[in-house]
């Protein structure tokens, strides 16, 4: 029973990370339909700020604003300079934010050198409860609550603001949303900037769990995400949610029964969901 | 003969709250010039999605000669004997006329999984194609990237490449839409063509319901998902509901 | 004149779609662009909206160059669109759709969503209702009444009548007729009998060219005119077979 | 643009059987030459290694330029067939009979595993292929890397190869052949009904589905003949290194692919060349430069912007003109 609710909130919290990654990506590419391949690299921009201020400053607040800050500012440049150009063309979409991608991780690089970098959970947040044999590390239940807050905010973002109409009438007609006299681009780069944001918040927020960054971990969360809203299905940002969820737990319950599955368990989750419901599990059907 | 080579029953589709096909059940009989009409709105198209494989149905079931063919994919259909046209016009951009429709003879012909022999070999498939072009008035622009073909005549292609298909239904949806109005009548020449051939089952959805009544069969009339009615041209003509749905609405 | 093309020529792709397009557009009246299929008239109303971009001549709206604006600017300034697909919002809901196209929530903007649900009673009980299940007469209510609610100073609306039951087209007589009380009207439109019951002015377009423009009832007299440039979409109205 | 042009069957098919046109042939006669000439080793080796990489670049051009799919997962063929050559030599003997054997378990293993990956995700949608290609060669990389008992994980393993074969000339020799082979095999694979059917799919999918044509069994046909050619130089590539660790399994090698076949020039075959060319190059002498400025060490910079520019203005790469995704937007907007 113990180890039942130790690895739940473990997989809980390891859910709610890959959500903050994967927020950005259904809002960016199940939502609007642009799939960025550089939505890793977003999230590693962030993950670098965060430990650079951090260790710095030692706040982990400025951390969070400041990996915010650079995942939004790269994502205003991006979308500026190429995404822009490209809304609607997929193919086009995949091979240019690839290039993206390698000039943002050749960058990181080149400043912070390829090795990895360690970091430390903040003070206030380090530590854990302990209630009998159920250990609760802070810094888990932090992960959760603030994945649970973000999924409740850009779920209240989409389904109530005339943001979350604009998007989702642009979606369907950019040119008809256009003739209403609103600068259906504008809002598209708000969308992409804050989506970026969120993918760089989940890199700040990556750093201290795993205790270090590396260049490694911009493709692996991305894939991570992709997973996560493919099986949530397309434009479902609460699928994505839910996808997140079921993610965290089945890695955290196959580590510790079939530790040798673990690193199957997230491919074989995808490959089962498309073999029995191709369009996930809360998807809006094909095109 | 006696079968219907079509076959619909309580066939029905629903997007959301909104059911645009309401139990249709519809025998179309062999060889027969069939158009749908209705007011906008009524489901034409959508029942032609149906039939061609394009949507799945919510509810009921679709027959083509005799076989249940409601959940068999769309290029499965038109190997059984289907061919149909697109209301926005639909072809290979980049690729010439001619090779538009060979590919849609090869196709028919069956060259599916050859990987080792040049297309080119297949000399009748572009005699097959050269001819199809010829019949639908286009064998001088072959050569020409279908992409910079007029409106018209990509109609043109796109009748093209369902009739190299030789389906033995033929689902046309509003072949004349967009096109220019002294292209119109080579259409409806070309329908007639079609039908005097006598060889095949067409069913067209079309607008233009003055134009139609001339060459149908059989009439049949969508309000509002439903089937109003069915019947010869004349007898749609004078049928009050009929009248009552185009003059009186039906919302 | 509230709006004024001269010699507006629009390319799409490479095809000279509009080659020399003139007209004037009076305030306060109906306006409609008849001319064969392929003519030009929806690009026409796409060049002056910014959808296609003119590449020549000017157009002006109440003295101010709208050449090079994008669409969206286009609509800010007060004009209304309705294109020819009605593209009304299939995953919004009908009030969702009105509410998009008020760019303020003023008490202006309430009035004029007041004014399109008395002139369309159909999307009033609707209002909840999601776009993509509405009818098609409906959803052509929906797109006018949209682009009015939007506080159009100009309506661009093209063909409206098209697939729509007779009834249907009745109905949408009688609001256009409403309409044009409080905004000008730019028509396209094949349905003679429409464009000639609720224009005060026409403009024949012709392979690109404006070629005749002028007074409604003029043009009603001249059965030669309406021969020579309208000659098939006339004759159909009247229920002869092509 | 190179419109097909109805010929008689008998001249099409002389210049068929050719590899076609002038150039290919001089560029391989002065391949052939190249041992003659200069029999430097490290010349032979960075041109063999070329070869290879352009050959992995041209199955990829099987997907992106001729199907208009994209894959993230290339790699994943390469490194299986450097792996399955290099353990099924190491753990029996290096002679032509083991490697044989090698060869046809590699591509067994391509045919099994690109079926698998496109049912499971071209019945979805496209971009999903690039999606779950990647995470399952992402999959494939973490056993090589975690497998060590057999793999050896992150240090790799060396390998002795059969004798014949390690006579630099004679193996440059034989990638010629190789590469002449596939090469021939690709065009007729592209010119024949089949590749026909799968440039239709890139201009217009919906419009060949209603031609009849089974879609998905068509892109399963690329996916495996761009899986095995890629399986394929991914035993050359090992026969050459004679060392196999887990970066030819990695996301870069697919990278690699892309990048050669966009700087090349997308569906043409001969792009993959160029392409190969300059990035080999460019890997090999870029870095010395780096004393010069800096920005020479991290060439991938320089490579990714020239990508992005290629892509967004002369997305016909330096060779031919690119038609997969230029077209495909179109197609998109005609629906």
């Amino acid at each position: 029973m113990d180890v039942f609710v130790n690895l739940t909130l473990s997989g809980l919290s390891t859910g709610m990370m890959i959500f903050l990654v994967a927020s950005g990506l259904s809002l960016i590419f199940g939502l609007m339909g642009v799939l960025n391949f550089a939505h890793g690299s977003l999230f590693m921009w962030g993950a670098y700020a965060g430990v650079w201020v951090f260790a710095r400053t030692h706040s982990f607040t400025l951390a969070l604003l400041a990996g915010m800050a650079a995942g939004a500012m790269v994502g205003w440049v991006m979308e500026r300079l190429t995404i822009r150009r490209i809304y609607g063309n997929v193919v086009a979409q995949i091979l240019i934010t690839t290039g993206v991608m390698l000039v943002l991780n050749e960058l990181l690089s080149a400043t912070f050198g390829p090795n990895i970098i360690a970091t430390t959970v903040p003070p206030l947040l380090a530590g854990s409860w302990a209630f009998g044999n159920i250990v609760v590390v802070k810094y888990r239940v932090f992960t959760i609550v603030v994945g649970f807050l973000v999924a409740l905010a850009v779920h209240f973002m989409l389904s109530r603001t005339r943001v979350g109409i604009i998007v989702r009438a642009g979606v369907e007609n950019q040119e008809m949303v256009q003739v209403l006299g609103i600068n259906i681009r504008q809002v598209f780069s708000l969308v992409f900037v804050f989506g970026s944001a969120l993918a760089a918040l989940g890199g700040v927020m990556m750093a201290p769990a795993i205790g270090a960054v590396n260049s490694g971990m911009g493709i692996e969360n991305q894939m991570l995400a992709f997973i996560v809203v493919v099986i949530g299905g397309m434009g479902s940002f609460l699928g994505s949610a839910l996808g997140s969820v079921i993610v965290g737990l089945a890695g955290a319950y196959t580590a510790w029964f079939f530790p040798e599955a673990s690193l199957a368990v997230n491919v074989v989750l995808m490959a089962l969901v498309l073999l029995l419901k191709p369009n996930g599990l809360f998807g809006m059907g094909g095109e | 003969m006696d079968e219907p080579i079509i076959r619909t029953r309580n066939l029905t589709i629903r997007f959301g709250g909104h059911t645009a096909v309401d139990h249709v059940s519809l025998d179309i009989p062999n060889n027969t010039f069939c158009s749908i009409i209705g007011p906008n709105g009524a489901g034409k198209t959508t029942f032609f999605n149906l039939i061609s494989g394009q949507l799945a149905p919510s509810e009921g079931k679709i027959e083509f000669k005799g076989q249940d063919v409601t959940r068999l994919p769309a290029y499965k259909r038109i190997r059984a004997g289907m061919g149909r046209t697109f209301q926005i016009t639909n072809v290979f951009p980049d690729l010439s006329v001619l090779e538009n429709v060979r590919l849609a003879v090869q196709a028919k012909a069956g060259v599916h999984y050859q990987i080792l022999k040049h297309h080119r070999r297949y000399n009748r498939l572009i005699e097959a194609a050269q001819e199809l072009l010829e019949s639908v008035n286009l064998a001088d622009k072959a050569e020409q990237q279908a992409l910079a073909l007029s409106h018209g005549d990509k109609r043109k292609l796109e009748l093209a490449l369902s009739l190299a298909l030789e389906p033995d239904v033929l689902l046309l949806d509003e072949p004349t839409a967009g096109m220019a109005i002294e292209e119109v009548p080579a259409v409806l020449e070309l329908l007639a063509k079609l039908k005097a051939a006598g060889n095949r089952t067409i069913l067209l959805v079309e607008h233009k319901i003055e134009m139609v009544m001339s060459l149908s069969d059989m009439v049949v009339v969508l309000a509002n998902g439903r089937l109003l009615a069915q019947g010869g041209p004349q007898a749609i003509m004078d049928n009050e509901l009929v009248q009552a749905a185009y003059l009186g609405g039906t919302g | 004149m509230i709006l004024r093309l001269t010699h507006v020529s629009t390319f799409i792709g490479q095809f000279h779609i509009l080659q020399d397009i003139s007209l004037e557009v009076p305030a306060g009246e109906v306006t409609v662009i008849l001319g064969r299929n392929g003519a030009g008239k929806t690009t026409t109303l796409r060049s002056i909206m910014g959808l296609a971009p003119a590449t020549g001549g000017t157009i002006s709206f109440m003295g101010e160059s709208l050449n090079g604006l994008p669409p969206y600017a286009a609509a800010r300034r007060g004009i209304g669109y309705v294109p020819e697909d009605q593209a009304v919002f299939a995953v919004l809901t009908v009030e969702e759709n009105l509410r998009l196209a008020m760019l303020r929530r003023d008490r202006a903007g309430n009035e004029r969503l007041r004014f399109v649900l008395d002139i369309f009673p159909d999307l009033a009980q609707k209002l909840k209702q999601k776009g993509g299940s509405l009818s098609g007469g409906q959803k052509q209510m929906l797109a006018i009444g949209r682009a009015l609610v939007h506080d159009s100073r100009l309506l661009l609306i093209d063909e409206p009548s098209k697939g729509l039951a007779p009834i249907m087209v009745e109905k949408l007589a009688g609001a256009l007729r409403q309409i044009k009380d409080h905004t000008t009207v730019v028509l396209v439109e094949q349905n003679f009998n429409l464009a000639s019951a609720v224009g005060e002015r026409y403009v024949i377009i012709d392979d690109g060219h404006t070629v005749q423009q002028g007074l409604m009832s003029d043009l009603q007299a001249d059965q030669n005119l309406q021969r020579r440039y309208l000659g098939i979409a006339a004759a159909r109205e009247g229920g002869k077979v092509v | 643009m190179a419109l097909p042009k109805s010929q008689p069957a008998g001249l099409s098919r002389r210049k068929f059987l050719s590899v076609s046109g002038w150039v290919p042939m001089a560029a391989l006669l002065l391949l052939a030459l190249v041992p003659a000439l200069s029999p430097s080793r490290a010349t032979l080796n960075l041109l063999t290694q070329i070869i290879i990489l352009a050959v992995f670049a041209m199955s990829y051009d099987i997907l992106l330029g001729y199907t208009g799919i994209v894959s993230f997962g290339h790699a994943l063929f390469f490194g299986s067939g450097a792996y399955l050559v290099g353990l099924i030599i190491k753990h029996s003997e290096p002679t032509l009979g083991y490697l044989l054997l090698a060869v046809l378990g590699t591509l067994l293993f391509a045919l099994v595993i690109s079926v698998l990956i496109g049912y499971l995700s071209l019945r979805v949608k496209d971009v999903y292929y690039a999606m779950i290609t990647l995470a399952f060669a992402e999959f494939f990389l973490i056993i090589a890397q975690k497998w060590r008992s057999v793999t050896n994980g992150d240090d790799g393993f060396s390998f002795r190869v059969p004798t014949m074969l390690q006579h630099r000339v004679v193996y440059y020799y034989l990638i010629l052949a190789f590469v002449v082979v596939t090469l021939v095999f690709l065009r007729r694979f592209i010119h024949s009904p089949t590749g026909r059917v799968l440039i239709a799919i890139r201009e217009n999918e919906k419009r060949a589905e209603f031609l009849g044509y089974d879609v998905l069994k068509f892109k399963l046909i690329s996916t495996m003949v761009a899986g095995v050619v890629a399986s394929l130089a991914g035993v050359a590539w090992a026969l050459q290194q004679q060392f196999i660790s887990p970066g030819v399994m990695a996301v870069d090698k697919t990278i690699d692919a892309l990048l050669m076949t966009i700087i090349g020039g997308t569906g043409t075959l001969y792009g993959a060349f160029i392409g190969s060319g300059l990035i080999s190059l460019a890997r090999e002498y870029l870095p010395e430069l780096a004393e010069i400025h800096p920005v020479f060490g991290h060439w991938y910079i320089l490579f990714g912007l020239l990508y992005i520019l290629i892509v967004l203005f002369f997305p016909g790469g330096i060779l031919g003109t690119f038609r997969g995704f230029p077209r495909k937007r179109k197609s998109q907007e005609e629906r």
